[in-house]
């Protein structure tokens, strides 16, 4: 294996990320069905492209621009749990939006995460907005916009792509795909197989790569990262996954997908599979597993009761923030 | 005589309506297998078939579109688009080519589509699922803007939509979609566009409204009754085109005006509602022209108060009108 | 002080400000090589550089989508729409992402840009090349829109554009770009938005419009000074934020009003300064609000005669003022 | 040569149709020149690409949705030089507006030609809607959208190309490649050389061919238009052509390309190659040639003059048809 520059230390953060990930999302659905929250939106099933490609950039300072998909992909860039349950319990603290947008509607400045909207396929175009600004600025940042499949049959996907490669933009177009947009499957969504098919069309590269193992995500991830901070332009990553739970908390995935594929999906669990190679190849120990468990928890207790406690925003907070200068 | 929800309604009715003609196709995003994310179009793939009721890929631009192709070579598509904060992507082919496809052809085509959309807040549903949409339309030359209040009036207006030659933008607003039940025919019958209705009569001061907060205003003049005031709820039913006559016959009564929309105030349709009735009635009142709206804000926040106070209610509506009462 | 029309103005302006500032860039559609259709932009790639005058591909949504990217991360992008009527492809990219940025963060992030569209008709456009498009955005909180009348204006109007910290649309009536000339001032200098600026003084009636208006609305003013009507004439410069103090002031004196556009008549931006006049100075009125606008068509025709029909004129101005004069 | 159903007759009346066209758009700009209309969009350079694919398909019956510069398209379709001219001087008479659109903006629902704005790309996605309903009412038709290059980098040129191949419609996307957009060169469009190659994103053949070879032409556009009435589903065709004049007449080609660039493209004249070669293979004779073009002064001659007689609309028809019920 060529050293992709991961080490033990790394793979040990990584399958951390994914498995907080993981609990958190339990955590959510559990507090969602309490009547605590109102919706949850889930990685559960993507944490190995979300983490695997977050680890391969320079987190913080390269431009995330994620979808409501990607909570695993802002726990690994550097959100705090806290910061994600108070975005969850919409509380005024709430870093993303203070408590203004529904549930994982990602922005942080800080943290170089883009603000996001709901509709679909418009970060694609931030995300080319962000490299433009980095190409004329030479900052050497490089920008990721992350994506469903089902979103590529936007039309701003195509403008996004087109303009990046005209361009040479430093971005890299990363999809996410699980093979459904809510409940529409793929053959429904488009002729092709592969979302990376989809490049040829812009002159960029495009790669499929195994969502479902980290490692392979980071290292194509790297490699679009360094095709882009060297000038090269754009790539298009696909990320073959699968999402084991329904779109969102209001949705029931039963009505357009059976038992049976999700349990045959589930083998293929990213972070069981992860878990085990890490343990086989001894980089992870079981000792080190159950602390991690442990650890994990508290976190996730002490965020839920931090966030619970938080106060809501003031209704008076209403009409600030419309413009720059109501704050003055 | 069936009760139904307001949801059941609008499903029941185009149901009736896909029996009824076979030019029509319902499609959208989740309509068919999901029977969408509001559960609108339940069973209609069942009993129609994939062909004429399609879960199309995620494009609204390419699903009003293509709408627009299908009814001129002969079909009569209801196109969905899944939350109307999503119908942005759609603009340039709803204004550009629906709206305008009869008039620059010089009446040599007509564009028969209805585009069904839920809207509004007070759902939970924060800054993008809640937004109103209907001043961008209602602005807009050959398009019809039509937002029902009661299950009866969604199947009239529904099928009414339906026939008219013209785009249609058939607004659904989701407070009402389980929240109202009411009394529908089970036989087809049309509701005209661009006909008001008084859906209680009063003479003290007019409200004037459209859509859930036709309900809400409803609700306001039972307690406004109480403190013996009575008022109009005007309900317009549709605002483009929107009843003028009515409109002025309950200003001539009442002399004062309250408008009701939970759109954006500024530039929303509250305005051109104002100043038709500053055009021509303008010695017929006896107190400003009023408007309660939803505040200047991008949209609706998420968290509950937030979103409370941007909502319109009963207790805000009775406020208003009681002041202009007082006037 | 040097003579330009408002054409030269706006190229002065940008040129000047690419040089004061390098973290502005140009581009859109033909702004480089060409210098745009209209010429604004010429020189201005030979000058600054590929990199700041940048030909874009055809494509709106990724123009401006692009330019909040961008201005996010350190850039002031001043895109170009080729003509207002292609602005439909991005609202979805303006609408909910840039004017809703700043909100749905809380503040944490803002997209400073300048979306230059010259709109408007009576240049033989005909449909797709004449529209008004203003309604659409001033109704949206979190956009700025700005609607300069004069070269001078348009200079200083600009200028603060470029400054402001959220997004604006520039609208540039095509009637303006080279049948006025004036005087404008070779430094740099800022007209604050939200500000309009009375062109005119009179007593009898308050003529309030924006863009190519003021200027027919200045020549009706002329007329109607012959027959011994007085006019303000109440320039808005901006429509959101509009310059409710200075409307109201007017109103108070003169009771009269008369709102000009040649955007489409219903929904139109003259139906919210109706509304604002109607609510809050309606016992200073001494004759109904009067709007005087561009028919409900979808848009003006490109032969002569529904050219001329469509079009506002001074004579048409002069017409409905005199009437207001003698109510 | 396999038969592709070309006779010398069909051959014989492409020719009259391109010199037609040619002969035409010399017209209009002289009348522009002249100041007696406002606005010319030429289809000079492009007449082979036009006119080859009209004579593929079932005229009249099948659906057209042209652009601006498809004015050899739709006198091959079947308009009229009087109706052409009537549009031009914007008369009450014109068959494709009544005077309300600029010159270039076709419809006529007589001949199925889809009334066009001038936004683009909006044609595409209404060719595919078009046959959409041709494939749930089975009635054999194909419908065909034409558009420039440029307007491949609009989004909804995305969409619609995804929705037909989703749906196997019977739908034929004619691209006339002229290398550039107004100003615009294609590789500051795009960096892919063919637009063909746009295809496989959608999981279509994408053909490219010269577009200055009428017969070439027909070939393609008629292997598609069976393909789509098999049910096979939509095709991309690319046209690489070239325009002689300005995009405009408002347009001055010179800030942007060569005077030598244009001479060598000269050399490829669709109309003088189709002329020679029809003459060479004696399918045309000099007399004939000499006929036609009598004929065509005649033609147009008489269509100046009648449409320069034509009344222009009546101010007071301004406000009819924004609505069905106006008419009433
Ligand atoms: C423009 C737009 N239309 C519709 C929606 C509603 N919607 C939200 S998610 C979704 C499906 C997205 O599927 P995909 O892109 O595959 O992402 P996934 O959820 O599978 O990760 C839809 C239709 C939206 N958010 N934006
Ligand atoms: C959406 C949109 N944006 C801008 C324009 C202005 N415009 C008209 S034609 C044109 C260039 C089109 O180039 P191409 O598609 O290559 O067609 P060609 O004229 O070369 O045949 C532009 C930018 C438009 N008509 N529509
Ligand atoms: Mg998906
Ligand atoms: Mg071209």
């Amino acid at each position: 294996m060529p050293d992709n520059g991961l080490t033990p230390e790394l793979m040990k953060e990584m399958y951390y990320m994914m498995a907080l990930s993981r609990h958190m999302d339990d955590r959510l659905w559990a507090l969602n069905r309490q009547g605590r929250a109102p919706t949850v939106y889930s990685s559960n099933g993507h944490e190995a492209a979300q983490v695997g490609s977050a680890f391969a950039l320079r987190r913080g300072e390269d431009w995330i621009v994620p979808y409501y998909r990607d909570m695993a992909l802002v726990l690994a860039w550097g959100m705090t749990p806290r910061e994600v349950m108070l975005h969850f319990f919409a509380k005024a603290e709430d870093p993303n939006s203070g408590g203004r947008q529904m549930m994982a509607h990602w922005g942080s400045h800080r943290l170089h995460i883009l603000s996001t909207g709901a509709v679909v396929a418009t970060q694609d175009v931030h995300a080319a907005g962000l490299a433009l600004a980095s190409k004329v600025l030479k900052d050497g940042r490089v920008s990721v916009a992350y994506f469903g499949e089902g979103s590529t049959s936007q039309g701003e996907f195509h403008e996004a792509l087109n303009f990046a490669a005209v361009h040479k933009l430093p971005v890299v177009f990363f999809n996410e795909n699980n093979g459904y947009a809510i409940s529409v499957p793929q053959r429904k969504q488009m002729v092709v197989q592969d979302i990376s098919a989809r490049a040829d069309a812009y002159g960029m590269p495009g790669v499929s790569v195994d969502g479902n193992d980290p490692i392979k995500v980071y290292e194509v991830t790297r490699a679009a990262a360094e095709r882009a901070r060297r000038g090269e332009g754009p790539t298009l990553i696909e990320a073959k996954t699968y999402r084991f739970v329904p779109h969102s908390s209001d949705d029931d995935d039963r009505a357009y997908r059976s038992r049976e594929e999700v349990q045959e999906h589930k083998k293929y669990d990213p972070l069981l599979m992860f878990e085990s190679r890490l343990l086989a190849d001894k980089i992870l120990t079981e000792e080190e597993k159950a602390d991690m468990a442990k650890k994990i928890k508290a976190v996730i207790d002490d965020a839920t009761s931090y966030a619970d406690k938080a106060p809501l925003p003031d209704a008076d907070t209403l009409g600030l923030y419309v413009y720059g200068d109501d704050s003055k | 005589m069936a009760q139904m929800t307001f949801l059941e309604a609008i499903r029941e009715t185009l149901r009736q309506e896909l029996a009824r003609d076979e030019r029509i196709i319902v499609y959208g995003e989740d309509v068919g297998v999901r029977g969408g994310v509001f559960r609108v179009t339940e069973g209609l793939q069942a009993e129609f078939g994939e062909e004429r009721v399609i879960d199309s890929p995620l494009a609204e631009a390419a699903i009003i579109g293509t709408a627009i192709g299908a009814s001129v070579n002969g079909l009569r598509p209801i196109p969905e688009i899944q939350f109307a904060d999503f119908i942005f992507p759609a603009m340039n082919q709803i204004i550009q080519e629906a709206a305008r496809m009869r008039y620059r052809s010089n009446n040599d085509f007509e564009v028969p589509i209805v585009i069904r959309a839920p809207f509004g807040g007070g759902v939970r549903g924060g800054i993008y699922h809640s937004q109103s949409i209907e001043a961008f339309f209602a602005h807009v030359p050959g398009m019809k803007v039509v937002i029902p209040s009661t299950p009866y009036d969604a199947k009239g207006l529904l099928a009414q939509s339906i026939e008219d030659p013209d785009p249609v933008l058939f607004l659904e607003h989701k407070g009402l979609y389980r929240s109202i039940r009411g009394e529908v025919p089970e036989e087809r019958y049309l509701l005209p566009l661009g006909k008001a209705d008084l859906k209680r009569e009063g003479k003290d001061v007019t409200l004037i409204t459209y859509g859930l907060m036709t309900q809400l205003a409803l609700k306001a003049a039972d307690s406004l009754a109480e403190e013996g005031i009575q008022v109009d709820v005007l309900d317009l039913r549709t605002i483009r085109p929107f009843d003028k006559e009515a409109i002025f016959a309950s200003v001539k009564k009442t002399g004062k005006v309250l408008i009701i929309h939970e759109d954006n105030r500024t530039g929303g349709f509250g305005g051109e509602i104002s100043a038709v009735i500053a055009e021509e009635m303008l010695f017929d009142l006896d107190a400003p022209i009023m408007r309660l709206t939803g505040p200047d804000v991008p949209a609706m926040g998420f968290s509950p108060p937030l979103e409370h106070a941007f909502m319109i209610s009963a207790e805000k509506i009775v406020e208003e009108a009681r002041k202009l009462a007082k006037f």
